[in-house]
């Protein structure tokens, strides 16, 4: 994680006008907000096939590019986005473009502390991952599913290794498919390879695979589990034990397995997401325990509570103690913390964030285009016309919500016992 | 009773199929069959072919049995007949060649159009029985090749064309610059959190209709929309495993495709103009899911048009002046009820509509939908042949002065294209977007 | 209508029946069934002295019973008295309605004897058949 | 003929009621405990209204698109069906012998035009019949099954309209007027006559998915 205990957690407000920014360029595009909330960026438009990106007012260094897409700060505060110079794209980090250029760059992808930025690569019809900005020495004819590992040290693709033409179903059933780690490819072969997960210390790859038409498992460093399935979902590894668990279908039913045996007695008719505790002791998945119903079930339980459109954006306190997600009924999110759904109901919500000790929770929230935020089920007195998730300081006594209001973003330090109870 | 095993025209050769037989035995059938009947099925089946009474209402309504002159081999019960009532009665103990022929009418001759459902007294879904079957064809391995094909593109993927995950991303900023000569700040936003709607569609868009998505960016632009569209997996919302019987890697794109839209915080999802999608995502894959609903309300092109030409979002600049007729597609008419909204949409944009019929939900299926369009070019005739009916209602409408067909759904649109064609009909073919397009009020084009 | 017919029908029955003597049971071929508004079914063919005869009934009160407050009164028989007396249409005063009364009585009486005629048709033959 | 007799309206027609009531509630439960095992899903979709929407509309002749491209059909079916469950239901003699057995009436028909609907039941049957036999797609699709099931039906009302006009052998005919319509209420629940039970669920579950899940019409 990132430590946030250098940020400045004492003034309580701090303002940047953006209307300005309006009337020098062309046209500005949607604003993204640094993790400490010290800077606000967005690609704007100079002229006609130029541009660049404004930050706090002030333009992205020198370079002038022919198209700017998917600016994103990464969690250690570097600002990046995909570049395009020449007909050429790749990386720029605080407006600093990679030595390396590719025919397209995508997907790039951040691991938690920020310190590595992957994504995947095309160079004449040949794709591969980059890892700060340096890509695989090997590359493949296709590459579909992509992961950085959690200590930013590996990336993994699924990548097509035996040419198979549109239209030979045959041979594309034999298996041309396989995953890759750090560019070195599996022997084994699968007819599909999906979402792959690497493991906490880098050395392992898992991964979701389709041995023929119809019957798929979680295969780790290249070989399958024992027992085959109707399908499966993503694996995790088990951040402590290092064991690999997924969701298995069987008969209809989704249940969990861990190595190839199943873990929770319960059945599901879905099952998905499961995530392990920061300490892994715990194991929480989004499922539906009947048709039609959604909830999160912890150790293999489903909360009581269940809502009919969609669970999502599950999270653990950093304790492990608590659980918290989003649910939507009809066209209503509603924020639940361990099974009790909270009173305000919104046309959005965003991941629920615990506070460092894991007692309070605080969520940015929509209602009728205007922003604001809900702590421990009380809502900020203020709405806002644009919001960032809420952080909490590293004692968990304040939060810094990050707004945009009356044309200019704000930065702002406020206790959390203002707004929750 | 039993008819003559229909003999199939000589020279229809599919590899997907042939191949498949050559490895069937009659056990592996026989174990096919009876697994997917014990464990995939329940009291549908059962009371379904205990309920029908063999009555034949169901004949008239297939554009198969009406454009074959009544040949009861198309009638729908004709065909369940042929298909899942003698595996049923054989407890699973059917030939190889047998199988070939159930692969060939539940995969080209039949739409699962759902009309027939209408016409039966008692409801039974026929094109559920036909399901089935190519439930049971997929395990057998005998999907025909080129719709397998898709499914196998789906599968890696997670789109219909074997669109790489480069070359979206590509296209969309293509078709952005190529819209900002007519627009110059038009933006078609990629990966924007928190838009109202996500804009999704199939993925023979970016592979062959480029302008489909110049001219949906126009449409957002103008109307002011708050949008955006994925660069990652689930931006297709299309789904040939659904018509295949792979279930599995139907579940498997829906989910990405929800997923994608729970990921961006949008709140709706609105569709491209496509017909066979919104059954997917509206009525299929969800299912498969566990969603009885959609996670997201799914707004259909014709719905969305709709709304913005009512809600004063977009204006008409000058009505679309040749007479069109409308085409119902079954899976957004049949299966989503927008029949009305069709109409009021095509009357706001054209002058002179002038209606086929029978029409709204009774209106004659195009021929290619279900994915029989997708078994390529081996069934090409399948489809022409089985839809002379159609071509005989475009030709009364043609008659009556129509010049454009519109058909808001791709599947449809191809496979109309093929008829018009054919039959020498003369009817120009587009989309509701086209003709948006064309009479909308747009920004002054930028200065030369 | 009814009324005037309820009260005028056994009038003029009582009256034909003390004037003629003659018609007298050994005639008797069907069932009355003058009762009846609109009879469904032809008179019910009963042939009483033969019917008697070979049925070995001699006590009148076999058939024409007489039932006070629901028990059968032993030694009383009631072959002066119409059915209808007892027996109207709608079976009030819990008595049995007219038909069933018949029915039962006879049918009754050849189930449990096992002879005689029990379907509907035996009994009401269709007029051309006899 | 006494025995004969008594043993198709007594036993035998125990029988055939316990088959046709207890056999019917079986099917139902049965069909409804499979949906429960395996399609569960089915009860979601379920809406009152739209069910009763779809059984109302097919249940009155011509307020379907179907039914008004087939006229003639629509007015031999709705006859034949109306004629074959008012019949024996209302029919006087029948009645009588409820009332004999269990002391138990009601409304009643009048014997000639309960016959008239039996003859309606009877031309209905032979309409079916050469039906079956002359239109290609329905002989397509007719099994030996399918002549059974008519005969059953056609039996009671055949030997029905022999008794009562006391045509042939009236005994004979009589009592294989009562063990066909012994024959025919066992057989509702397992044949495909159970339409009778189970069209109100199919029906209902379309409209349903019809109504509730598409917005559209299923007429």
């Amino acid at each position: 994680m990132v430590d946030s205990r250098s940020w400045d957690w004492d003034t309580s407000e701090k303002k940047i006008p953006l209307d300005s920014w309006k009337a020098e360029y062309q046209w500005v595009e949607e604003p993204y907000v640094s993790p400490d909330g010290e800077k606000i960026a967005a690609v704007v438009n100079v002229d006609e096939g130029e541009f660049t990106v404004c930050v706090n007012g002030r333009a992205w260094g020198e370079t002038v590019f022919d198209k700017i897409w998917h600016l994103r700060f990464s969690p250690d505060g570097r600002l990046t986005a995909l570049v395009s110079e020449m007909g050429e794209w790749t990386m720029a980090v605080n407006g600093k473009a990679w030595e390396n250029k590719f025919g397209y760059i995508w997907e790039p992808r951040f691991n938690a502390n920020g310190t590595s930025i992957a994504a995947a690569v095309q160079q004449d019809m040949q794709y591969a991952m980059v890892l700060n900005g340096q890509p695989w020495k090997q590359t493949y004819a296709n590459m579909t599913f992509f992961a950085l590992s959690p200590d930013g040290r590996h990336t993994a693709g699924a990548v097509q290794v035996e040419s198979v033409d549109s239209g030979e179903i045959h041979k594309f059933q034999e298996g041309s498919f396989t995953a890759a780690l750090d560019g070195k490819p599996w022997d084994a072969r699968f007819v599909n390879v999906w979402n792959l997960a690497i493991s906490p210390e880098g050395g392992h790859l898992a991964a979701e695979v389709r041995l023929n038409l119809y019957d798929y498992t979680i295969a780790v460093d290249g070989v399958p589990w024992d027992a085959h399935y109707a399908t499966v979902w993503e694996p995790v590894f088990n951040p402590i034990s290092g064991t690999v668990v997924a969701p298995v279908r069987e008969k209809g039913m989704w249940g969990l397995a861990e190595n190839g045996n199943i873990l929770w007695d319960r059945r599901f008719f879905q099952l998905w997401h499961q995530m392990f505790s920061p300490d892994g002791s715990r194991l929480a998945a989004i499922v539906a325990p009947s048709y039609g119903r959604w909830t999160v079930a912890v150790d293999g339980v489903p909360w009581s509570a269940t809502f009919t459109k969609l669970v999502t954006d599950a999270v653990f306190s950093p304790d492990g103690q608590r659980i918290a997600a989003l649910a939507k009924d009809a066209e209503t999110f509603r924020v639940v913390v361990d099974g009790s759904p909270w009173s305000g109901t919104w046309d959005m919500a965003w991941k629920p964030v615990f506070s460092p000790d894991g007692k309070d929770v605080a969520a940015k929230v929509e209602k009728k285009g205007q922003y604001t935020y809900a702590v421990n089920d009380r809502v900020w007195s203020t709405s806002c016309d644009a919001a960032w998730d809420p952080i909490f300081s590293p004692e968990g006594t304040h939060l810094m919500l990050r707004t945009i209001e009356a044309g200019s973003y704000v930065r702002r330090i406020v206790p959390v016992s203002e707004i929750a109870a | 009773m039993a008819g003559p095993l229909k003999k199939e025209k000589a020279g229809v050769v599919d590899e997907g199929i042939d191949v498949g037989i050559s490895r069937l035995s009659e056990a592996k059938i026989q174990s096919v069959i009876n697994g997917v009947i014990e464990s995939e099925t329940g009291a549908r089946l059962k009371t379904y072919v205990e309920t029908c009474i063999h009555c034949g209402l169901c004949s008239e309504a297939c554009h198969y049995y009406l454009s074959h002159d009544k040949d009861p081999h198309y009638s729908p019960v004709g065909k369940v007949k042929q298909t899942i009532w003698e595996m049923l009665r054989k407890k699973g103990r059917v030939s190889p060649e047998f199988i070939r022929r159930a692969a060939i009418i539940a995969h080209t001759e039949c739409n699962l159009c759902k009309r027939c459902t209408q016409y039966c007294p008692f409801g039974i879904d026929i094109t559920y029985l036909m399901s089935v079957v190519r439930r049971i064809i997929h395990k057998l391995g005998v999907t025909p090749l080129y719709i397998q094909d898709t499914a196998h593109s789906h599968s890696v993927t997670m789109n219909q064309m074997w669109v790489k995950g480069d070359e979206w991303p590509d296209t969309l900023q293509w078709q952005e610059e190529e819209a900002r000569v007519e627009i110059p700040d038009l933006r078609i936003p990629m990966e924007k959190e928190g838009a109202d709607i996500m804009y999704s569609v199939i993925a023979p868009e970016p592979k062959f209709q480029a302008q489909l998505i110049y001219q949906a960016a126009i449409i957002m632009q103008v109307a002011g929309v708050n949008w955006t569209m994925p660069a990652s997996v689930g931006w297709d919302n299309s789904d040939m495993a659904m018509f295949t019987g792979d279930n599995e890697i139907m579940g498997r794109l829906k989910r990405s495709h929800f997923e994608t839209a729970a990921r961006l915080k949008v709140k709706k999802i609105v569709m491209g103009e496509c017909g066979h999608a919104f059954r997917s995502v509206y009525d299929m894959g969800n299912r498969w899911l566990g969603w009885s609903m959609p996670p997201f309300t799914i707004v259909h092109a014709i719905e969305f048009y709709h709304d913005l030409i009512k809600e004063g979002r977009i204006k008409i600049a000058k009505k679309y002046r040749p007479p069109i007729t409308l085409h119902d597609p079954c899976n957004v008419v049949r299966g989503g009820g927008l029949h009305e909204k069709a109409r009021y949409v095509a009357h706001a944009l054209c002058e002179n509509v002038i209606e086929m019929h029978p029409n709204r939900e009774h209106n004659y299926c195009c021929c290619a939908g279900g994915g029989v369009i997708n078994t390529g070019p081996p069934f090409k005739m399948t489809r022409i042949e089985g839809n002379r009916v159609k071509a005989e209602q475009l030709f009364v409408a043609k008659t009556k002065g129509a010049e454009v067909l519109v058909a808001p759904c791709h599947n449809c649109h191809s496979g109309l294209h093929d008829i018009v064609h054919h039959y020498e009909i003369g009817l120009d073919i587009k989309f509701f977007g086209d003709i948006i397009y064309e009479v909308m009020e747009k920004p002054a084009q930028a200065g030369p | 209508m009814r009324t005037v017919t309820l009260i005028a029908l056994p009038l003029l029955i009582g009256i034909l029946l003390a004037a003629t003597p003659a018609w007298s049971q050994e005639e008797m071929t069907v069932v009355d069934n003058t009762n009846f508004d609109n009879p469904q079914r032809t008179p019910s063919v009963f042939v009483h002295d033969a019917h008697n005869e070979t049925a070995g009934i001699d006590d009148c009160a076999t058939c024409h019973h007489v039932y006070e407050g629901g028990r059968l009164v032993e030694d009383e028989s009631s072959e002066d008295r119409r059915c209808s007396e007892c027996h109207d249409l709608e079976g009030s005063d819990g008595q049995p309605p007219l038909i069933k009364a018949f029915h039962t009585n006879c049918k009754g009486c050849h189930q449990e004897q096992k002879q005689g005629p029990i379907m509907c048709g035996e009994c009401h033959i269709k007029a051309g058949i006899h | 003929m006494h025995t004969f007799y008594n043993v198709v309206s007594g036993p035998l027609a125990w029988i055939a009621f316990i088959l046709f009531f207890g056999g019917s509630i079986y099917r139902i439960v049965r069909m409804l405990m499979l949906v429960a095992e395996k399609e569960k899903f089915i009860f979601t979709y379920m809406s009152w209204r739209y069910s009763l929407r779809s059984i109302l509309h097919w249940i009155i002749p011509f307020a379907t698109v179907s039914w008004r491209r087939q006229p003639v059909l629509t007015v031999i079916t709705f006859a034949f069906h109306a004629c074959l469950i008012a019949t024996p239901l209302f029919l006087l003699s029948h009645v009588l012998l409820w009332d004999e057995a269990f002391a138990i009436s009601w409304w009643t028909l009048p014997d000639a035009v309960a016959d008239v609907m039996a003859i309606i039941v009877i031309l209905g049957a032979i309409y079916f019949l050469a039906r079956r036999l002359t239109q290609p797609d329905v002989k397509f699709i007719t099994s030996a099954s399918d002549f059974v099931i008519l005969a059953i039906v056609a039996a009671p009302f055949v030997t029905g309209f022999l008794a009562y006009h006391q045509w042939l052998s009236y005994p004979l005919v009589m009592c294989l007027h009562v063990l066909a319509g012994d024959i025919m209420l066992a057989a509702i629940p397992f044949t495909r006559l159970s339409h009778m039970l189970f069209s109100p669920f199919t029906r209902a579950y379309m409209g349903s998915e019809f109504g509730k899940v598409r917005h559209a019409r299923d007429w």
